[in-house]
């Protein structure tokens, strides 16, 4: 499904993705369901299943080596699971060409910045729309009417997502050459670029200072509430997490252990102790219940 | 001795990682950094073990000084050999070489024949599981063993002060327990330890003080005691906000 | 038959003289992740410094000068050049253009001084046959098979015995833990390019001993016979380069000695051959029969 | 590193640069009036050289896959031409007798479908195994020009047939005066060859500045994030193989036509290598580079041995001296290793930052080889 270049909006708002004329396509809820990877024996995720439904902020936790990278790898095509399906609307991620996950309407963001620092904001955001493109090797390099058309469309596109995170006028500037928060932001506009309907956000966050992550939660809350734009966010920020998020999957050793509301996965003693270890004693290569120190919670 | 004082760290160009952090392991102390995924605790281990630069990292401020001498722009080979030696995280065992090959790497910066025969023996001692699989693979091992091999290639080096970055990542909660008696054990021996843990409750059972970082930042510090009486550290770990249908 | 079996030793010597050149690309490789094209002009190099030392010096004293030559030769690449650009981040094909450009440099310059010269080189076999039960071997032949296995063995007890070794290894699997470890990760690798130097060294008396006609301009271009080595058996896998070598040496030998019977592929496809090999392997197996997989990282 | 599309050149009409541009389109207009039949043999020869680089840089420089084969592909153009132009009648050699506006375009597809026809190697092998793949191709294709006569004349190569359009024949044949200059053969073939390269230029520049040249950049920069995007990697690099040996083939049918012979050696190894020196010395994934790379690479030698008598440290050739030939050699090599430790974005970087020398822009900091600059292992 090659969507073709969906219509732009040179200086108005960034309304809905698909708006302007096209018919957007129905919201989609991801269902991940019995969601397994094996990697030589080992199970990296096991069994794990959850739904986010449209138009919600849907969090990823769990301590280091948990499987949330995994299961985001599982979802864009990176690994392929052993077992389980993950369906958008219709598609099931899990069987489709990775290099077509896009085209059905579900962008990412990558941990570590992963965008070319020598090419300018622009090229890096105009990346994003590749899937939406049509023009081929041969109108490109010819510089057909059409291909012209579609890359001024998505210029156009461009500068209103840059307008929308604030880097209208960083557009021509090489992206080695901005600060690490709004190298950060153009990750995002990249994503947003893709006209996603689901947004899958990892670890946003990581490597902010503290007012950079209070305008990171700001944008997440606009994507959500303005755009529409349902997201999956693996974050380790508690305190976004807790803020964005509608609803809370925590995994630990690959497999699911809670799923609910930001407030009760916060006191939920499970999810205490897959982070903080279980409070007892220590001391001895045996399970015992001797008077260590223990905690108040128990 | 080890003390950290105002340590300031960033990635890349401006990614700021250590905030003016500051810190210090006494001589045959045990100290935890405790934090969150992303606090910077990693940042700081590879601060003092002299990798920062290798990973992309440079130390921009404030002095990390071992016994006197400073650390800074020291490179690792030069650090190990003056007694401090880091346990990576993820464990990072050399997996194409044998369990006496990864021992033998972490000998490497010994030059005297006795000291490193001893170091050996007491690795095998300690972890009498990897004496019969000397000759097997590492890349075999399952999680655990690996761990415990991790910490016996650090112990080749015979270091003073032994670093140890999540020990317990990833591992089973009976595993996590060896693990962690293990460490209790180097200690014992008069080891100085400095502990990254996620684990607050197994590491503040092994430490005299722990401080908490969190941002890169320290948030929170005290002895271990004090630490874990209190909720904070879970706050720090689950976050401050609430949902945020109340924010 | 005779003659097959004939072609055979004379295949495995000239293979375990490629498998000494593919050895150091792997040694190299494992410590610098650089496909070393000066390798050529180095063998070249130290081949004229045999030839220019050998009459009035000896043979031995002239092979162990030669050998000398390459090691500093291939240690001053390593240190002046290649560990500047490598510690600013260059990718691997900056490094291994690096290696062009200095190639090069002394290609033109040991060809110069050649000229249109050819220098056979005295060595202790000269041209003498052995002939035994039907069967005649060239003695250099068999001097090439005995040296090249005696220094292989050596090379592999080295690998996997000598704490440099151990080191080499180490660092291949993991720099940063090397690292760690306290391996110096800049002398391991000098010594990699000096042992890969001193292995081209010897490889070049072998090639250019009887039945070869000597040492010309032309000799360097041997060493492009140990690329297909190389990928033969994977870049990154020492024993792979012996197999990959020995391939090679038997094909090539083989196929020329029944070239009248291959005419219908053309006159000398036997030297060409190996190449056609690499296109196949590499069809079924992209890193080669032993090389170890790339993987993608996020 | 990144090649600005023609579009967001900012087009400041300084008098200076009209200037600069006018000087440049009546030298290269005007160079049959004024060149010598040598001199101008060099400028088409570097002209090849340009269209060549400029496919290669496609490929290694903005694709990122490192090619040491492009000479095979450049041989496929220009035998491609010979076997399809040639004369059916030629005793030794098979010609199919096309006329040449069919011939030069056939070849130059033939040249492309090559590229496809590697696909399944260049698709998935990477790094250096497709070094050194690419490289088979040379060896191989070498072994072929000698070994099939019937179509490739062998060691001594075989002759090609004029290019020849509407009557009009690029030839010394029927003598041609313009203002009082005789047009032979090489002032005739200057503007078809001035034509292509410019063509060449443009197409690149069109072609890399939008959807194909993101997608190649991506592909270099990260598969996995290109997949994410929506970039079908293996298609990408196909592609990039296709377009890259299109141009190849496209500059081996015109040298075909300006050396008015081929022979298998002016397409081996050495030759691969120095199209790699050109996109290196120019710049890696820059169009302009390329072209200054191409430019200077294969016409120094040239105009050194042109002019070696009026160069008192090159000797005469036989003289034992150091040859022109030899010493263009050293140039290269020193050239390519100053540039890839000092300025590893080459010719191209350092012109922008001489003409940025007067104005205020920031130049973007230097950023090895193309790939990323030092990032975050991991934000903790």
């Amino acid at each position: 499904m090659t969507a073709g270049e969906r219509t732009a909006h040179p200086t108005g708002p960034l309304l809905l993705s698909g708006g302007g004329g096209v018919t957007a396509p129905p919201p989609a809820r991801l269902v991940v369901d019995g969601l397994t990877v094996v990697f030589g024996g080992v199970t990296a995720l096991d069994d794990v299943s959850f739904t986010v439904e449209p138009g919600t902020v849907h969090a990823l936790i769990g301590p280091n080596g948990a499987g949330k990278s995994t299961c985001f790898n599982a979802l864009t095509g990176v690994y392929r699971p052993a077992r389980g399906t993950a369906l958008f609307g219709t598609h099931d991620l899990t069987s489709m060409p990775p290099h077509r996950i896009a085209s059905v309407g579900v962008g990412r963001t990558f941990q570590n910045i992963a965008l070319s620092p020598s090419e300018t904001v622009r090229d890096n955001l105009l990346l994003g729309r590749h899937h939406l493109g049509r023009s081929g090797f041969l109108a490109d390099a010819l510089g057909t009417r059409r291909a012209r058309h579609e890359e001024r469309q998505a210029l156009a596109r461009i500068e209103a997502i840059a307008a929308f995170l604030g880097l209208a006028d960083k557009l021509g500037t090489p992206l080695g050459t901005l600060a690490y928060g709004d190298q950060k932001r153009v990750e995002m506009g990249r994503a947003l670029a893709m006209e996603p309907r689901l947004l899958l956000l990892d670890e946003p966050a990581a490597g902010m200072n503290a007012s950079e992550t209070e305008s990171l939660t700001q944008s997440i809350d606009q994507i959500r509430s303005e755009l529409g734009i349902s997201v999956l966010l693996v974050e380790h920020d508690m305190t976004l997490v807790m803020q964005v998020s509608d609803r809370v999957t925590v995994l630990n050793f690959g497999k699911k252990i809670a799923d609910g509301p930001p407030a009760a996965i916060q006191t939920d003693s499970t999810v205490i102790s897959a982070y903080l270890g279980e409070p007892e004693d220590w001391t001895t290569p045996h399970p015992g219940d001797g008077p260590g120190e223990t905690s108040s919670e128990r | 001795m080890l003390e950290v004082q105002d340590v300031t760290a960033v990635y890349g160009r401006s990614t700021l990682a250590l905030q003016g952090v500051s810190l210090s392991v006494p001589a045959g102390g045990a100290v935890a950094l405790l934090g969150s995924n992303g606090a910077g605790k990693s940042t700081l281990l590879k601060a003092i073990s002299g990798i920062l630069p290798a990973t992309g990292g440079s130390l921009r401020g404030g002095t990390v000084r071992w016994e006197g001498q400073s650390l800074k722009n020291r490179d690792p080979a030069w650090i190990v050999r003056a007694g401090i030696v880091q346990v990576p995280e993820g464990r990072r065992v050399f997996a194409r070489l044998t369990i006496e090959e990864n021992l033998r790497a972490g000998g490497i910066t010994c030059r005297n024949r006795k000291t490193t025969a001893q170091a050996r023996d007491r690795v095998l001692a300690l972890f009498p599981a990897l004496e019969p699989r000397l000759s097997s693979p590492a890349g075999l091992l399952s999680g655990g063993e690996q761990q415990m091999l991790a910490i016996g290639r650090a112990l080749m080096a015979a270091p003073r002060l032994l670093m140890l970055d999540e020990p317990s990542l990833g591992l089973a909660p009976l595993m996590v327990r060896q693990i962690a008696a293990t460490i209790r054990e180097i200690h014992g021996d008069g080891t100085s330890v400095l502990l990254v843990e996620q684990n607050a409750h197994m590491a503040l059972s092994l430490v005299d003080s722990a401080c908490v970082l969190e941002v890169g930042r320290v948030a929170l510090e005290g002895t271990a005691r004090e630490l874990s009486q209190t909720d904070e550290i879970q706050r720090s770990y689950l976050g401050h906000g609430t949902d945020r249908t109340s924010a | 038959m005779i003659k097959f079996l004939e072609l055979c030793i004379s295949g495995i010597s000239l293979g375990s003289v490629y498998a000494l050149v593919a050895i150091g690309f792997v040694v190299i490789f494992k410590a610098t992740r650089v496909l070393s094209l000066v390798h050529g002009s180095l063998l070249l190099l130290s081949a004229y410094v045999v030839a220019r030392a050998e009459p009035t010096v000896g043979f031995l004293p002239a092979v162990l000068l030669g050998a000398a030559v390459a090691v500093v030769g291939a240690v001053l690449v390593q240190r002046v050049f290649l560990e500047r650009l490598r510690r600013r981040g260059a990718n691997y094909i900056a490094l291994t253009m690096l290696t062009v450009g200095l190639d090069i440099i002394l290609l033109t310059e040991v060809t110069r001084r050649i000229g249109a010269r050819v220098y056979g080189i005295n060595n202790p076999w000269g041209s003498e046959v052995i002939h035994w039960g039907g069967f005649s071997f060239p003695v250099a032949r068999l001097a090439g098979i005995v040296v090249s296995f005696s220094l292989i063995a050596l090379f592999f007890a080295a690998f996997k015995y000598t704490t440099w070794g151990v080191a080499l290894r180490a660092s291949a699997d993991d720099s940063h833990t090397a690292a760690l470890m306290g391996i110096r990760q800049s002398r391991v690798a000098g010594a990699a390019w000096a042992v890969a130097g001193a292995l081209a060294a010897v490889a070049a008396v072998f090639l250019v001993a009887f039945p070869a006609p000597g040492l010309d301009a032309s000799t360097s271009l041997v060493a492009l016979k140990a690329f297909p080595a190389v990928v033969l058996g994977g870049l990154d896998s020492a024993s792979g380069a012996l197999v990959g070598g020995l391939s090679v040496g038997l094909v090539e030998v083989v196929l020329s000695g029944y070239g009248e019977q291959l005419s219908f592929l053309g006159g000398g496809f036997g030297s060409v051959a190996p190449w056609a090999l690499v296109l196949l392997v590499l069809l079924v197996r992209p890193s080669g029969l032993f090389g170890s997989k790339e993987v993608a990282r996020v | 590193m990144c090649s600005r599309p023609s579009r967001r050149i900012s087009w400041p009409a300084s008098p200076a640069r009209v200037v600069c541009w006018a000087a440049a389109v009546l030298a290269l207009g005007g160079a049959p009036f004024f060149l010598s039949s040598a001199l101008l043999q060099i400028g088409l020869l570097a002209g090849c050289a340009v269209i060549a680089a400029i496919g290669l840089n496609i490929l290694t420089g903005t694709a990122g896959q490192f090619s040491l084969g492009h000479a095979f592909f450049v041989a496929v153009g220009a035998y491609g031409y010979a076997l399809l132009s040639g004369d059916p009648a030629a005793a030794n050699v098979v010609g199919l007798g096309l006329p040449s506006v069919v011939s030069v375009p056939l070849a130059v597809a033939i040249a492309g479908l090559s590229g496809l026809a590697f696909s399944p190697i260049a698709s998935r092998v990477r790094g250096l195994y497709l070094a050194v793949a690419s490289l088979a191709l040379v060896f191989l294709g070498q072994h072929v020009l000698f070994n099939a006569s019937a179509i490739t004349g062998g060691f001594h190569g075989r002759d090609i047939a004029p290019l020849s359009v509407g009557g009009f024949t690029f030839s010394n044949r029927d003598p041609l005066y313009v203002l009082g200059v005789e047009f032979g053969r090489y002032e005739r073939l200057w503007y078809v060859a001035l034509a292509a390269t410019v063509a060449a230029y443009l197409v690149a520049r069109s072609l890399l500045g939008r959807r194909s040249g993101r997608a190649f950049r991506a592909v270099r920069d990260n598969e996995v994030v290109a997949t994410a995007m929506g970039v079908n990697v293996r298609a990408t690099k196909t592609a990039a193989f296709v377009v890259s040996a299109s141009y190849a083939g496209l500059a081996g049918t015109l040298l075909a036509l300006t050396l008015g012979r081929v022979v298998p050696e002016s397409f081996g190894f050495e030759q691969s290598v120095d199209y790699l020196a050109m996109i290196v010395i120019g710049g890696l994934a820059s169009v302009g580079g390329a072209v200054a790379g191409a430019v200077i690479v294969a016409s120094l030698p040239l105009l050194l041995s042109q002019f070696s008598s009026y160069l008192p440290f090159l000797a005469t050739p036989g003289s034992g001296g150091i040859e022109a030939g030899t010493f263009t050699r050293y140039v290269f090599g020193i050239a390519i290793v100053l540039i890839l430790l000092f300025e590893p974005r080459g010719l191209s970087a350092l012109g922008r930052r001489v003409a940025s020398l007067g104005r205020r822009d920031p130049v973007a900091p230097a950023v090895t080889g193309g790939q990323s600059s030092p990032v975050p292992q991991s934000a903790q």
